[in-house]
């Protein structure tokens, strides 16, 4: 598929559709392939990849891109259009100064699974079958495929498009449904007692180095100067001083994604100390969904978010004291 | 811009004799006050509200150049205004006054001195660590337009546009319909006096056509609204009437000769029919008819044209298009009545199979001279006088279910004892019973009414719902039960009447979704405060005027026009409008431009823009959220929303709510 | 730090009141003479749809032990909409909070209407109540706020 | 165990599910009754007796037997009261406590009759069954 | 002096180091691996090769408190806070670590003396393991470092069941001192197979043959204004992950916390990849990502060799290699630039 990708940004740019491609350019480790702009056929042709490692969602990308003269192409993966739909609905990006190319996708690995599994010193790795052939200086390693999939990928939104001008290696409507329920370990957090839950927030929290990574690779959080760069709530802080700063930032960047967050998995993927940020998110989502009904934010452009709507009959906040009962 | 300069507090406790004092030792408060960085002076004083309270506030402002002052008494709903005004007048800007709310929060339920002071401090510095930050604010004001719209031209619309009008001020009114007049138009005698409706409608009518400052849009729908109170930018769509409108002379000739006539008369109910080209009534104003284009051979084949070729005056004209006016007005009136309800779910009267189950309305129509049986009281079915007639009251009022309406559609009482009472009077053979679940007449003569037509017009009331209404041998067999007797009633009858609920006429949410109006789950436009503000919707600028609000008889639908006409005129004679400061803000180099604010303002008072900002140096156009203060009333929902923080609620900024959070906590 | 005699536990509560409803219940309590602790304190916003969730959690920084948020009852805000939102707002928030563990004991909101002094001070009780049996808030806390 | 009248109110209104305290006395329910004329007490009436927890006149009132169980009245009560659905409930209360089954499954054969609607025993089955 | 230690019995050594000093160790919490004081119940990970983040937080912690003021009765009180007065002991360092001590040394100890650097770096022992199983990303052989025989004050090897142990210092010796008893000497020779697998590996790692030469050669003005840096700073995220997880980034600022009644003041890291870096009261020179980005690798790469005698500020750890959510990295700027690879 990448031959092909790079043959159509190549037509595009040649017959100037486009005067620039946003894609992913090969990294020098085999995995390591970093986001790009390519200008030119050749530079395509040099660096241009794609392939299970191009995990980044190149959506928030859009925003700078589309403030440059002429079109941008840009390649979405099927989770990456929510993104877009939703940046696209917050007036973020300019529909008309893009051009989308929507992607097959078969799931992306995570390279910290793959360490995870005692494979070091990777020269290449092989991932076009169901078993990765990984070539490491300690010699040749291997492990299935499905086992180093990124965490997003275990409860897959679905191989649809919410948004392209055309596929490549894609369907129309592709169901390819998630593997997993993505709710299952909010479920089981939340049959924990308020002790153990505490206990596990604060052993994941306390590693968090406030490196805001999770913060700058959100589609959602696409705000110019966000509130904990700025002082309009004297919430400027650039390292953690105190245990409650590391959840206050997670609480109230989980709570203004609310409602806007399409389960894209950034957080998690980018995180680098691996806190299961997205369990966060998915919390806001499985009370919106139960509690005003199923919402998946970038389906569409134009619903009212869950948070700046309401019904008459909405739940009352003392319901979170009614299920803690139960 | 104020030069930022270090603030200067003073702190004014009240004793308010000992309401206060008895639980709060106020010394005590004083001491601690003055301790607090940017205190510069403190005093107390019996009553600090008193004229020689406020007068010490006002020296110390004065003396000791303060720039912020914080009143230590009652709840601030009681006198921040007083303390404003006094501050006001010693110079200092009237939003640089904090209350500590000491007496309803304090002293008066705390009995414990040591804790009630305690409390009493800690408020106190929450109080001077939020007027800290408090910046001065200015009243903004916005121009008002001197003219008022009035959305509908029934008696509620006519009403209030004469009453404005008559205090000196322009008025439109749009009517959708071909002519003004309303329901009321379509009425025979009104209770509880029975006059002619159309005798004391008409000269209203009239008076309205003539009068210099009204202009009348009929055959005209609002299209658009934007602006706010003092000036809204309304856009009125005046749809093609295919006859001109200045040359017309109403003589009616073109109603007589278009061959076009089998078109149900939505005057009478649609018990009769009507021609293509069509006036609604003979008093109808303006007296010009209109082409039903829908109906009309011309529009739909291209052949006929006898409606021209017949009029001597040349106004008929085939080409007229629809005509978009726009025009600002100060002031809107919703005045858009009301419409029976469908009866479609009610099969057991049957309404919908005999033509002579019939709602209250239609027999209004029947009953007048130029209804469709010219005012003779017949079956519908064949002809026949009837000899029996039944009443069924609350048909779809007081309903729990889907099938009609919550609530009490509060008329049916009153003109169904008018009914029965005015067929009692002119054919005494008609037997007439009323079955009804309450009767309720709270009003001016309305009881006396109601007994009247028992006692002396011999009217059957019967307690008790009907069951069921069937066609039986060529009659209607009427089935209820008389709960009072508890006995079953299985009676025949000639004709039945239902006493239909009413409900806004349903343009009404299309045009409260343009004026940001609140309506509330029945289509009821809401209004700003149920017992003190009766006829102002909570929108700024927008008044309510008859049943678009609520159910309502004529004397009530005309004193609430005159109200909302006052108001209207009370908002017109001003030539501009003082806003309240303490409305939303937003930095426009915070501002992200994603809509979030926009979507939760109630008021539509958020809008969006392209504009140029210089984010330190960096110059870009970007789509930045602005605030119009005229219409923004302050609630803070989009302060919330904006996940960036760029907007603020000035007077309940997020610093200064954070800073009385942290003395709170302290 | 000092090792005083250690002082009983005196819970810090913020109560954030609209001004149209709640507040002037809370003021109708007061004149009514209904008794609910000292240890509730008052912050009046002109809605409760001006409650940021930053100033929540602000409060338990802080050193708060519990946060009441009271408005109009659905329905009867001033500004019409306001509550519906806050309502949304805060059955996330608390939500969230509770599943990081937090006692959702410590948080609650509140329909009062200006008419329901009443209901202020009963609620009031109640809640204190509920906060002395959870004791110190300490796993929503800034340590750098309780030194001295 | 000796059930009080107000015991039994309740659990009237637990059996049948209708809300008694919507109904505003129109009487409709009686009016669209075609057992009216043989009932003792009519069906407006129940919800009044539920009320004033004066159950035993119910548990005694000939009305239950003379139900048809069409619903009209649920059908066409303004107030969503469901009357019908109170003399079912009274009815079952009576049934439980005489304790027995007035019509047994193995008796249905020999009722069974090619005029018969399959209805009626049907819902002679729910009158009389426990 | 070589000694060694049964693996097993570890346990037992940072007993006897805790109960004299404080023991910063790789502790294993939550699936991350990171210093962290030594207790009894710790998880301690020595196989990770890498800890999330450097020990650089046990001299130069992410946040510090400098000191409290308060305002009582008006009147204003500072209470500067307390210099490191406790001996301590970092435990399991790998060699690069150690080198990048070094560099934050010829920061914070050059005159004007960090006097709370100085006082930890004091108080400090360095224990450093040898990385007997590199990874692709490391390439500390480009910057000299040796990570067989890592520089501390004690280097250690893992070979077989035992941990060898040799102090290469006086503080080193020191601490072989106080843990005596449960070392018993060693063979030199012991740990040389070990060493010689090291460098094998090492040379066949993909980073190892990196060229610095042109950041030496090139006029420093000619690599400030190349036109690379727009190509290369477009993925970036702006995010602080590699500045955080580097050893040697040693930008901090300084802050104040308005504490119950006075105010915290404070300093904690700052990164250079941050849009209010070097922001100040008017304005900020670097006004985009490009500048910034730059600043970072032009401070690694060529600032600080011209400031410390050609030594580079960067010592090939590789965090940043894995850690960056955009899979940008030094190596790609040094190829990029012209370095070979």
């Amino acid at each position: 598929m990448q031959r092909e990708l790079m043959n159509r940004a190549k037509e595009l740019l040649i017959d100037e559709t486009v005067v620039r491609v946003l894609g992913w350019k090969k990294g020098d480790l085999g995995y390591n392939h970093e986001p790009a702009y390519f200008d030119s056929p050749e530079e395509l042709e040099e660096n241009f990849v794609y392939d299970a490692f191009c995990g980044a969602n190149l959506s928030k990308y859009m925003i700078e891109a589309g403030k440059q003269e002429g079109k941008t192409l840009v390649f979405l993966k099927p989770c990456d259009t929510y993104s877009f739909n939703q940046l696209l609905k917050e007036h973020r990006i300019k529909r008309e100064n893009t051009y989308i190319i929507g992607v097959g996708c078969r799931g992306n690995l995570d390279i910290d699974k793959i360490k995870a599994a005692g494979i070091k010193g990777i020269e290449s790795v092989d991932a076009d079958g169901d078993m990765l052939k990984v070539k490491t200086v300690y010699g040749e390693k291997e492990m299935p495929f499905e086992e180093a999939l990124l965490e997003r990928c275990l409860a897959c939104k679905g191989k649809t498009h919410m948004v392209y001008d055309e596929l490549i290696g894609a369907g129309e409507k592709e169901e390819a449904g998630p593997k997993g329920n993505r709710f299952d370990r909010v479920s089981e957090l939340e049959s924990l007692s308020p002790e153990e839950r505490f206990a596990f927030w604060r052993s994941e929290l306390s590693k968090c180095i406030r490196c805001n990574a999770c913060r700058n690779a959100c589609p959602a959080c696409s705000c110019l100067k966000c509130v904990f760069d700025s002082n309009q709530f004297d919430s400027n802080q650039k390292a953690n001083a105190d245990t409650f700063e590391e959840q206050m930032f997670h609480i109230i960047r989980a709570f203004h994604v609310a409602g806007r967050c399409t389960d894209c998995g950034e957080c998690s993927r980018v995180c680098p100390q691996g806190i299961p940020l997205h369990l966060l998110n998915r919390k806001f989502i499985k009370d919106i969904n139960t509690l005003y009904g199923e919402y998946q934010a970038g389906e569409d452009t134009d619903s009212l978010a869950p948070l700046t709507n309401y019904t008459f009959e909405d739940a009352e906040p003392g319901i979170v004291a009614e299920r803690g009962r139960k | 811009m104020e030069v930022n300069q270090v603030q200067r507090i003073g702190v004014f406790v009240c004793h308010c004799g000992t309401n206060i004092a008895a639980t709060v030792d106020i010394k005590r408060v004083l001491e601690a006050a003055a301790k607090e960085p940017g205190v510069v002076h403190a005093e107390d004083y019996q009553y600090m509200c008193s004229e020689a309270g406020q007068q010490k506030v006002r020296e110390a402002i004065k003396e000791k150049q303060l720039t912020g002052v914080v009143v230590c008494s009652c709840s601030p709903r009681m006198h921040e205004n007083t303390f404003r005004g006094a501050a006001q007048k010693a110079g200092l800007n009237p939003y640089m006054v904090e209350i500590a709310n000491i007496r309803e929060h304090v002293s008066w339920i705390h009995k414990n001195i040591e804790e009630g002071t305690e409390k009493a401090i800690i408020l106190t510095r929450a109080a001077i660590a939020k007027v800290m930050l408090n910046a001065p604010l200015q009243a903004g004001q916005s121009k008002v337009v001197k003219r008022a719209l009035v959305i509908g031209g029934g008696i509620a619309g006519i009403q209030t546009a004469l009453d404005i009008a008559d205090a000196g001020y322009e008025v439109d009114i749009v009517e959708k319909t071909p002519s003004i007049g309303g329901r009321m138009s379509q009425l025979d005698k009104t209770f509880p006096t029975l006059d002619c409706s159309a005798c004391i409608l008409t000269p209203k009518m009239v008076d309205a056509a003539a009068h210099e400052k009204i202009t009348i849009y009929t055959y005209s729908e609002v299209e658009k609204v934007s602006g706010f109170v003092g000036d809204f930018q309304v856009d009125i769509r005046k749809k093609a009437r295919s006859v001109d409108m200045s040359k017309c002379t109403g003589c009616g000739v073109c109603q007589e000769k278009c061959p076009s006539k089998k078109i149900p008369n939505e005057f009478n109910r649609e018990l009769d029919n009507r021609a293509a080209i069509y006036t609604p009534f003979a008093q109808a104003i303006p007296n010009v008819p209109v082409i039903d284009r829908e109906n009309c051979i011309k529009f739909k084949t291209g052949k006929c044209g006898v409606c021209s070729k017949v009029c001597l005056a040349g106004a008929v004209d085939y080409e007229q298009q629809d005509e978009i006016v726009s025009q600002n007005y100060g002031a809107i009136v919703v005045a858009t009545g009301f419409d029976t309800i469908k009866l479609d779910k009610y099969e057991e009267y049957s309404y919908q199979s005999c033509p002579d189950v019939i709602t209250s309305l239609e027999l209004e129509r029947i009953m007048n001279a130029a209804g469709p049986t010219k005012g003779h009281l017949e079956r519908l079915s064949d002809g026949k006088a009837p000899k029996s007639m039944v009443f069924i009251q609350c048909v779809g009022s007081r309903c729990a279910d889907e099938r009609g309406k919550s609530y009490c559609s509060k008329i049916c009482c009153m003109y169904t004892a008018k009914h029965a009472m005015l067929i009692r009077d002119k054919y005494p053979d008609v037997d007439v019973t009323v079955f009804y679940i309450d009767v309720r007449t709270p009003g001016k003569n309305f009881d006396e009414f109601y007994r009247r037509a028992v006692e002396e017009y011999g009217v059957h009331y019967i307690k008790g719902q009907v069951g069921k209404v069937a066609e039986h041998n060529g009659r209607l067999l009427v089935q209820g039960a008389d709960l009072i007797d508890n006995r079953r009633i299985l009676m025949e009858t000639d004709m039945v009447v239902l006493a239909t609920a009413i409900e806004p006429n349903p343009d009404v949410r299309k045009i409260a979704t343009m004026l940001t109006a609140s309506i509330d789950t029945n289509n009821f436009l809401t209004e700003s405060h149920a017992k003190l503000r009766p006829v102002e919707s909570p929108t700024a600028g927008i008044f309510l005027s008859g049943v678009c609000q609520g159910p309502k008889d004529i004397p009530e639908t005309v004193a609430q026009a005159g109200a909302a006409a006052i108001k209207v005129v009370g908002l017109l004679a001003k030539d501009y409008l003082v806003t309240n400061p303490c409305v939303a803000k937003s930095d426009e180099l915070y501002c992200n431009g994603c809509s979030a604010c926009e979507k939760v303002c109630p008021y539509g008072a958020i809008s969006y823009e392209d504009r140029e900002v210089n984010d330190h140096g960096i110059r870009e156009v970007r789509r930045v959220a602005s605030v119009n203060s005229a219409l923004c009333q302050g609630c803070g929902a989009c302060t919330v929303a904006c996940p960036s923080g760029a907007m603020d609620l000035q007077g309940f900024s997020n610093r200064q709510i954070l800073a009385e959070v942290d003395a709170i906590c302290r | 730090m000092q090792v005083e005699n250690k002082k009983e536990f005196q819970p810090k509560i913020v109560a954030f009141c609209c001004n149209w409803c709640s507040y002037a219940g809370a003021d109708l309590a007061g004149s009514s003479r209904l008794a609910y602790p000292a240890d509730v304190k008052i912050i009046r916003v002109p809605c409760s749809c001006r409650v940021n969730p930053m100033f929540i959690l602000r409060a338990f920084q802080r050193g708060a032990d519990g946060v009441i948020m009271c408005g109009c009852h659905p329905g009867d805000c001033h500004y019409t909409t306001g509550n519906y939102y806050a309502r949304r707002r805060m059955t996330l928030l608390f939500s969230m909070l509770d599943y990081l563990g937090v006692e959702h004991g410590r948080t609650r909101v509140e329909w009062v209407s200006a008419a329901e002094g009443v209901k202020f001070s009963t609620v009031m009780n109640e809640f204190v109540e509920k906060i002395y049996s959870l004791g110190e808030n300490v796993r929503l806390e800034d340590l750098r706020c309780k030194e001295s | 165990m000796h059930k009080t009248e107000k015991d039994k109110a309740i659990l009237l209104r637990e059996m049948s599910g209708a809300n008694v305290d919507k109904c505003m006395k129109c009487g409709k329910c009686s009016a669209s009754c075609p057992s009216y004329d043989e009932m003792d007490i009519r069906p407006h009436q129940f919800v009044s007796y539920v009320q004033n927890e004066d159950v035993e006149a119910l548990l005694e009132s000939k009305s239950l037997w003379k139900c048809l169980s069409c619903f009209a009245c649920v059908e066409r009560c303004p107030r969503d009261v469901k009357p019908a659905m109170i003399i079912e409930a009274v009815r079952q209360m009576v049934v439980r406590q005489r304790g027995g089954n007035y019509l047994l499954p193995d008796e249905v054969p020999e009722l069974l009759d090619e005029e018969l609607p399959q209805q009626l025993l049907a819902s002679a089955f729910r009158k009389y069954s426990k | 002096m070589m000694y060694k230690i049964d693996q097993a019995r570890l346990g037992e050594l940072f007993a006897a180091i805790a109960e004299k000093k404080d023991l910063f160790l790789p502790v294993k919490k939550a699936d991350q691996t990171d210093f962290a004081l030594w207790t009894k119940e710790a998880e301690v990970d020595l196989d990770t090769l890498r800890t999330v983040k450097s020990p650089k937080d046990c001299f130069f912690p992410q946040s510090e408190t400098l000191y409290n003021t308060s305002l009582e009765e008006g009147k204003l009180s500072i209470d500067a806070a307390a210099l490191c007065d406790r001996d301590f002991v970092v435990f399991g360092m790998r060699a690069c670590d150690v080198q990048a001590v070094k560099v934050l040394d010829n920061v914070f100890l050059a005159d004007p003396v960090d006097t709370y650097y100085a006082a930890r770096r004091e108080h400090a022992v360095l224990v450093a393991g040898a990385c007997h199983e590199p990874e692709e990303t490391c390439f500390c052989k480009v910057f000299g470092i040796d990570a067989a025989a890592p520089a501390a004050d004690v280097a250690t090897w893992r070979v077989g069941e035992a941990l060898y142990w040799k102090a290469l210092t006086k503080k080193g010796e020191a601490l072989s001192e106080v843990v005596k008893e449960h070392l018993t000497p060693a063979e030199e020779s012991a740990v040389e197979e070990a060493q010689t697998q090291i460098r094998s590996i090492i040379d066949k790692l993909p980073y190892s043959h990196l060229k610095l030469d042109v950041f030496k050669e090139t006029p420093m003005m000619e690599l400030f204004d190349s036109d690379r840096w727009e190509e290369m700073y477009k993925p970036c995220l702006a995010c602080g992950t590699c500045t955080f997880v580097c050893p040697t980034c040693q930008c901090y600022d300084i802050r104040d916390f308005k504490t119950k009644d006075g105010v915290q003041r404070y300093r904690c890291w700052d990164s250079c990849m941050y849009s209010d870096f070097t922001m100040m009261a008017h304005g900020n020179m670097r006004t985009s990502q490009m500048q910034r980005f730059r600043q970072r690798f032009m401070h690694k790469l060529v600032y600080y060799p011209d400031n410390y005698e050609g030594m580079f500020s960067c010592v090939g750890c590789g965090r940043c290699v894995s850690k960056c959510p955009a899979a940008l990295n030094i190596v790609k700027v040094i190829k990029t630039m012209g370095g070979e690879g």
